[in-house]
C-alpha cells in the first residue's frame, strides 16, 4: 500500500472514477495543463484528454451552471472551485439550479454531481483563501456535503461522492493536502456518505470535529489523557449533511460532556447545529453545557495572526477541562 | 463633493492634480473592424413579403400548423388569465404579442435537440410537447405540473432571470463532448441580458463553440424598465461580436422572420461552428405578470401602437394573401382550438388535487436519516389536520 | 396617528431618512416609476428625483456591488433585491465586499448601507419566492440582520437601520406586507437594532419568533393560555445579528422551556444558534429539550401545499405542550 | 448519445425529427454597422516613435518621472520577490513586464480622481502614493498594510478576480450623483473579463453614463489559461460595442501609447460622456504569484520573444533616442530607486509586528455584545500563549 499525501489520494480516486466511469469528467480553472493549482488533478488531462479533463474561463457562476447542465445531459461532473472563498460567485447555481433541479424536474433530471474546494485555514494565504463556510451549504436543501480529514477518507468519501446520485460539495481541508502521508489501497475503496466515525473511544467526554481540526483535535485528545487524566471519545463527522445524528447522541449519552471544534464563524455554524441535535436528542444525558470551540464571527485574519485565531489544541484542551469542571 | 473624496492641495500622493497637457484626438495607427450584423424581416406589418428571396419555402401544411400553434398559445393565454383572474392560477407571465418570437425559434428544432425556456414560453413548451393540463397545473401550483413530458428533450423553466443559460449551454457542451447531433435552443428577455450568468454562458459557449443558439426575446420591458434603462445599447445582438458568436437581429413579431433566422442559427450550431445569437425584437403587449399593472410606467399609446404589428394579425394576412386562409377558416380554427383549451382545462380541474404528503420526496435520491424523521413529523402534522 | 400597513410604514421610512440626509438614496429592480413591486418605494421617484431613486438594470450582483461603490464614495444607499431568492445572485458582493470593506480598508470605508429584501412564504408565490434564509447573513462576519414583525416595529427599525454605521440585511415579511395595520407616528421614530422584545410575559415557557411567524406564535399563544392553561413569555428576535442573548436567557432563566419558530430550513437555521446560546448560557435553568418549529430541510414547496410546510399555531401549540410534558 | 437524450421516433412532441428545408442562406433586408476600434501605439517595440502626431507633448521632466516610475515598479517588484524566497513575504503577484500598462493608466489620473485596482497593480498603486513598506506590510501579511494612505482615494485591490469592478462602478455612479468633478480608473486582467461581474459593472457604467475607465490588462495568461481559452473573441476591446461604450485596444507595452489611449478615455468619461473601455495587450513576463510554476504550462520561447517587448528597454531607447537618457543616467536612476527600495524594506522590517489583539477592532462601527464576549475568549487565549 504505498503512502499518499491527501493531495496523491484525491488525485488517485479521480483518475480511478473517470476509469470506471466514462460520464465522469473534471472542469474548473487550470485543472487540465495545470493540473490545478494544488495539483490535485495532476495528469489526468493526458490520460482522459480535454474533453474530459476541462479547463475553464474564470467564472464560477459559468463553471457550476455549466456543470449542472452537463448533469442535466447525463455526465457526471467533478467541478473544481480553486478556493472555497470563490464558491460564493457560483451561489446562485448551487443553491438555485444543482441543489433543485432534481427536484424541479421531479426526478427527470437528478443532478449527480460533485463540486470540489479546497477549504479552511492555516497556509499562509491572503484574504478570501481561509474561509470555512461548509454551514451555508449545509443549511441549503437538496446538498450533501462531505468534508475529509487524511488521505486515505479523502480518497474514500471522493469515490463516494462522484458515485453519489445526489450533489455533493466536497471540502478539501488545504492545509491536510500535504501535510501528512497514510497508506491507501490501490483497489478503489469507498466509504458510505453520511456516517461520522469514532476515531477513538473514550468515556469522560465527546469531542466532535472534522477536516483540518481533526490534528489539533487529536492533539488535545492526547493531551488531555496524558496530561489531565480525561478520557475522551473522539468523532470525525466527515459528513456534515446528512449528519450522522445517531453516532453522535450514541456518544454522548455514553459520556454526558461535549465539546465540538471547526474553523468556521460560531453563529449558525455546525456546532449550533450538533448542539441543538444533543439537545433535542441527548437532553437527558447532558452533565454540562456543550462547548465550541470555533471560529469567531469576525473576518477570517490577515496571516501573520491566523494562527491565533484558528482552533488550536491548547484551546480545545481548555474548553474540555472546563466543562469537566463545570457544576 | 461626497465626505470621502479626497482633493487636497498638499495631497501625499504622486499624482499632480493638474498633469500637463496630453494630446489626445484620433491618433490610431491601425483600426479593427467589428463588422455588421444582418436584420432579417420576412413580412411587414401588413403580412407583406419585403425579402422574397428568402421567404421560407414552407409546405402550406407547415405554415398552417404554425399559425395553429400561435392561435394556440394566444388562446391558452387568455385562458389561463380568466382563470388566473377567477383564482384559478397562481401569478403567471402571459406571452400575448409573443407568437410569431415563440413559435418561430422553435419551429426549426428537432426532437432530438434540447429547448431551455424562460417563464414566459408557454406557447412554445405546448408546440414543444407540453400538455396544456400540465402547464395549467404548474400555474396553478401543483407540483406534479413540473414532471417534464416523456419524450421531450426539455429543461424545466427558470424562473430566476437568466440562472437557466449557463444551463443550458452546459447541455450544449454535453452534447459537444459525446459529439452528439442535437443543438440547445435557450431563450430570456431583454432584462435577462443584464445578469453577469448570461454573459459567462456566452463566453462558455464561445469558448467551447458548444452548439446552443441563444434567443434573446427583447420585448421592450422587464416588468416597469425599459431597454433603454436596461442596457447600454439596446441592440442586444452587438453583444454577440464582443463575446465571438455571430448574431443577427430579426423582427421578432414576424414569424417567417424567426423561423429564418433561428434556422440559420441552429443550422451554424448544428455544423459544429459554436453558439449564435438571435436578437428578437418583439413586444409584450400584456401585463409582466397578473400581479403587475403596466398603467403605472407605460403609455396607452405605445401599447396600442404595436397592437397593430401584432404578429397573428400579419401572418393571418400573409396567409389570406396567399389563399390559404379566409375568414371563415380563421373562425373554425379558433374555435377548435379554443375547444382544445377547454378539454384541457377541464381535465387540469380533475387532475387538480394537492398531494401535500410528497413534498419531502424529490429532493434526493434516497432520504436521508434525518429528514426521515422530518418527515414523519410533517405527516403527524398533516395527520392532525386530517389532510393526506 | 394614522393606521398603516408595513407596506406603508416601510415606506415613510424612506421618504423620512431621505429627507433627514441627503446622502441616502434607494435603488433597485423597479424602485423608480413603478414604486416597487410590493410598492414599497412609491413616490418616492417624485419627491427625491432619479438621482436618488435608481431604477436599475436587472442584475442583482451590479445592485449591491454598485451600492457597496456608492457607500464607499460617502453615499448611504439603501438596494431592494426584488424577493430575497434573488439575494443568491449577490452573495458574492455581499460576502466579498459588503461585509468586509470595513475591514479590507482598516475603517476608512465604513458601508453604512442597507439592503432589503421581501423574505419568506404565504403568498401563493411561484418557485424561489418564498424562501427564508436570513441564516446565511446570520453566518456571514461583518453583516447585521433586522427582521421586523409589524408595522410600526418596521418602519422603526428600517430608519435605525438606514443610520446604522454597519451594513444591514434588513428582510421584511412580505405576508406581513399588508395583513394588519398598526397605529405609526408621523414623528420620525427610530428603535435599537440589536434588542429582542418581551412581547407577552409568561411564566411556563418561552416562545421565541420574528418576522411573520410572530402571527402563528401568538395565537398558539393566546390559544396556549386559554385551551390548555399554558402561560407562555413571547419574544419576538427583531435583530437576528447581533442576536440579544440576555434577553432569551433571561427569559428561559425564568421559564426553563422553550420553543423557537422559524420558516427557513431547520439544519444551521436560527434556532440551532438560540438553542447553543441557551445551552452555553442557560443551561442549568433547563427543565425539557428546547423544541424547533421550523421549515424542513427541503425545498419550499410549490404553492398549493406551502400552508402545510409552514410552521402554524397547531404545530407550535403541540411542540408547547410535549415541552411541558417533557419528563 | 446521452442517457438521457430523446430520440423517440413515436415522441409525443409536435416537432417532427426531420423539419422540412427552410432556405437558409444570407437574406438581410438591413444592416447594422459595429464600427472599428482604434488600436493605438505610438512607439514601436524599438523605441521608434510610429505615431508622430500623437506623441504626447510632455516635458522633459514628465518623461524621466515617468521613466523612474516604471523603474521602481520593477526595482520594488524584484525585490519583493527575493524577500518572498526568503520567507519574509506571502504569496504575491509580480507585475513584472507591466510596467508601462501600470504607469500608463495612472499617470493621467489627478489626485481627485479613484483609482480601483487588481492585486497585480504595485507599481501604480505606488505612483498613486502608497509607501513601499506598506504594501510590504500588507503583502507580508500585516493587517496594518491594508490602511489606505491618507488624501489618496484609492480602493483597497481585490483578490477576488473581478468583484471590484462593480464597487469601482458605483463609486463613479457616486460621483455622477454628486456632480463631482472626477472619474474612476479600474484594472483587471483578461481572466476577469469572464466573470459576470464584470459585465453587469460594464452596463451599469453605460445604462448611467458614469465617469469611469474600465483597463483591461491583457496580459495574455490567467495562471495556466492563456487568453484563446479564456474568451471567444480575445480582443476584449469590442466587448466595449456589444455594452454600449467606446473602447480603444493599445500596446500595453509601450508607456507614451499608453499614456495616449488614457488620456482620451479619461477625458471622455470626464466630459460626462459615460465609460470608456481600454484593453491593454500586454504580457505577464513573470509568475503567475509566487505559488506559480509557469514551465508547467507555457514555452519558453513565447516568454523570451516578449522580452524583447520589454516596455522599460523601449522607452529607454526612445528616451536615449531623445537624448533624455545615456547608460550612465540610466545607472544611477536605478541605483538611486534600488536606495528607495532598500530604504522602505528596512522600514517595514521596523514595522512589521504583528498585533493579534486587533483582529475584532474593525469588523463593526461598535462590537456587539455577543462579539465582545468573543473577543473576552480569544485575548483570554492570547494570554494563556503570552502573546499580547
Ligand atoms: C434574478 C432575478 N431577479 C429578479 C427577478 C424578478 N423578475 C421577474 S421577471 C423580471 C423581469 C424580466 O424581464 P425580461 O428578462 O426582459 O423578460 P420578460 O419578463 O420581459 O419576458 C424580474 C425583474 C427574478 N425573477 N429573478
Ligand atoms: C473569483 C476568483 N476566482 C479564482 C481566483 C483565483 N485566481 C487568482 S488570480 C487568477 C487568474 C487571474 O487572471 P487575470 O484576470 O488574467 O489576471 P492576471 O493574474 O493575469 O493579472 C485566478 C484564477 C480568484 N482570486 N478569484
Ligand atoms: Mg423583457
Ligand atoms: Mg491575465
Amino acid at each position: 500500500m504505498p503512502k499518499l499525501t491527501m493531495v496523491e489520494a484525491l488525485n488517485l480516486a479521480l483518475g480511478q472514477s473517470m476509469e470506471a466511469d466514462d460520464r465522469v469528467c473534471v472542469m474548473g480553472e487550470d485543472v487540465g495543463v495545470n493540473g490545478g493549482v494544488f495539483r490535485v488533478t495532476r495528469g489526468l488531462i493526458d490520460r482522459f484528454g480535454p474533453e474530459r479533463v476541462i479547463d475553464t474561463p474564470l467564472a464560477e457562476c459559468g463553471i457550476i451552471g455549466t456543470a449542472v447542465g452537463m448533469a442535466v445531459y447525463g455526465l457526471k461532473p467533478v467541478a473544481e472551485i480553486q478556493f472555497s472563498g470563490f464558491t460564493m460567485q457560483a451561489f446562485d447555481q448551487i443553491e438555485q439550479n444543482m441543489a433543485r433541479f432534481r427536484n424541479r424536474s421531479r426526478d427527470r433530471y437528478p443532478i449527480s454531481m460533485v463540486m470540489r474546494a479546497p477549504y479552511g485555514g492555516g497556509i499562509r494565504a491572503v484574504e478570501h483563501h481561509s474561509e470555512s463556510r461548509e454551514a451555508y451549504w449545509a443549511h441549503t436543501p437538496g446538498l450533501k456535503v462531505v468534508i475529509p480529514s487524511g488521505p486515505r477518507n479523502a480518497r474514500a468519501l471522493l469515490a463516494a461522492s462522484i458515485a453519489d446520485p445526489d450533489p455533493v460539495i466536497f471540502y478539501e481541508p488545504k492545509a491536510v493536502y500535504r501535510a501528512f502521508r497514510e497508506d491507501v489501497r490501490d483497489e478503489p475503496e469507498v466509504m458510505e456518505i453520511g456516517k461520522a466515525e469514532v476515531v477513538r473511544s473514550g468515556k469522560d467526554l465527546t469531542l466532535i470535529g472534522y477536516g483540518a481540526m481533526m490534528r489539533p483535535v487529536l492533539d488535545a485528545a492526547d493531551d488531555l489523557v496524558e496530561e489531565h487524566g480525561i478520557d475522551v471519545e473522539v468523532i470525525d463527522l466527515l459528513s456534515i449533511k446528512p449528519m450522522d445524528t445517531e453516532t453522535l447522541v450514541g456518544s454522548v449519552a455514553k459520556t454526558g460532556r461535549c465539546v465540538i471544534v471547526h474553523e468556521g464563524p460560531r453563529m449558525c455554524g455546525i456546532a449550533a447545529e450538533i448542539i441543538a441535535r444533543l439537545n433535542e436528542h441527548a437532553f437527558e444525558y447532558l452533565l454540562a453545557p456543550i462547548k465550541r470551540v470555533t471560529g469567531f464571527d469576525i473576518h477570517f485574519p490577515y496571516f501573520q495572526v491566523e494562527r491565533h485565531y484558528l482552533p488550536d489544541s491548547d484551546s480545545i484542551v481548555v474548553a474540555v477541562k472546563e466543562t469537566m469542571e463545570w457544576t | 463633493m461626497s465626505p470621502r473624496s479626497t482633493n487636497s492641495t498638499t495631497s501625499t500622493a504622486a499624482a499632480p492634480a493638474e498633469r500637463p497637457p496630453v494630446h489626445v484626438e484620433g491618433c490610431a495607427v491601425d483600426t479593427i473592424n467589428l463588422g455588421s450584423i444582418d436584420v432579417i424581416r420576412v413580412l411587414d406589418e401588413t403580412g407583406k413579403v419585403v425579402d422574397p428571396a428568402h421567404e421560407p419555402n414552407l409546405p402550406e401544411s407547415e405554415l398552417l400548423r404554425i399559425y395553429r400553434g400561435m392561435i394556440r398559445s394566444r388562446r391558452f393565454d387568455q385562458r389561463m388569465l380568466a382563470m388566473q383572474r377567477q383564482g384559478e392560477m397562481g401569478t403567471f407571465a402571459p406571452g400575448l404579442g409573443q407568437e410569431a418570437t415563440q413559435i418561430g425559434q422553435v419551429y426549426p428544432m428537432t426532437s432530438r435537440d434540447w429547448f431551455s425556456p424562460s417563464y414566459r414560453s408557454i406557447g412554445a413548451q405546448v408546440w414543444r410537447g407540453w400538455t396544456m393540463e400540465q402547464l395549467l397545473l404548474l400555474w396553478a401550483g401543483f407540483f406534479e405540473g413540473f414532471a417534464i413530458p416523456e419524450g421531450v428533450n426539455e429543461l424545466p423553466f427558470s424562473i430566476v432571470i437568466g440562472s437557466h443559460v449557463p444551463v443550458a449551454t452546459g447541455v450544449a457542451m454535453g452534447i459537444k463532448t459525446r459529439k452528439e447531433d442535437a443543438v440547445v435552443v435557450t431563450n430570456f428577455g431583454d432584462g435577462a441580458s443584464s445578469q453577469g450568468a448570461v454573459a459567462e454562458a456566452f463566453n462558455f459557449a464561445a469558448v467551447y463553440k458548444a452548439p446552443i443558439v441563444f434567443i434573446v426575446e427583447s420585448n421592450g420591458w422587464a416588468i416597469s424598465t425599459p431597454i433603454e434603462k436596461q442596457a447600454g445599447n439596446s441592440v442586444l445582438a452587438a453583444r454577440g461580436v464582443g463575446f465571438g458568436m455571430p448574431a443577427v437581429r430579426v423582427d421578432g413579431n414576424d414569424v417567417l422572420g424567426m423561423i429564418e433566422a433561428c434556422t440559420r442559427a441552429i443550422d451554424y450550431a448544428r455544423s459544429g461552428h459554436g453558439p449564435f445569437l438571435v436578437e428578437a425584437v418583439t413586444y409584450r403587449m400584456s401585463l409582466h405578470t397578473t400581479a403587475d399593472d403596466p398603467k403605472v410606467y407605460r403609455k396607452d399609446e405605445e401599447v396600442k401602437a404595436w397592437e397593430a404589428k401584432c404578429p397573428i394579425l400579419r401572418f393571418e394576412a400573409y396567409l389570406k394573401g396567399r389563399k390559404l386562409l379566409d375568414d371563415a377558416a380563421i373562425a373554425t380554427i379558433n374555435e377548435e382550438i379554443e375547444q382544445e383549451v377547454i378539454a384541457a382545462r377541464d381535465r387540469f380541474r380533475e387532475l387538480a388535487v394537492a398531494k401535500p404528503g410528497e413534498i419531502f420526496d424529490f429532493v434526493y435520491d434516497a432520504l436521508p436519516a434525518d429528514l426521515q424523521n422530518q418527515k414523519a413529523e410533517y405527516l403527524e402534522r398533516l395527520r392532525r389536520k386530517g389532510v393526506q
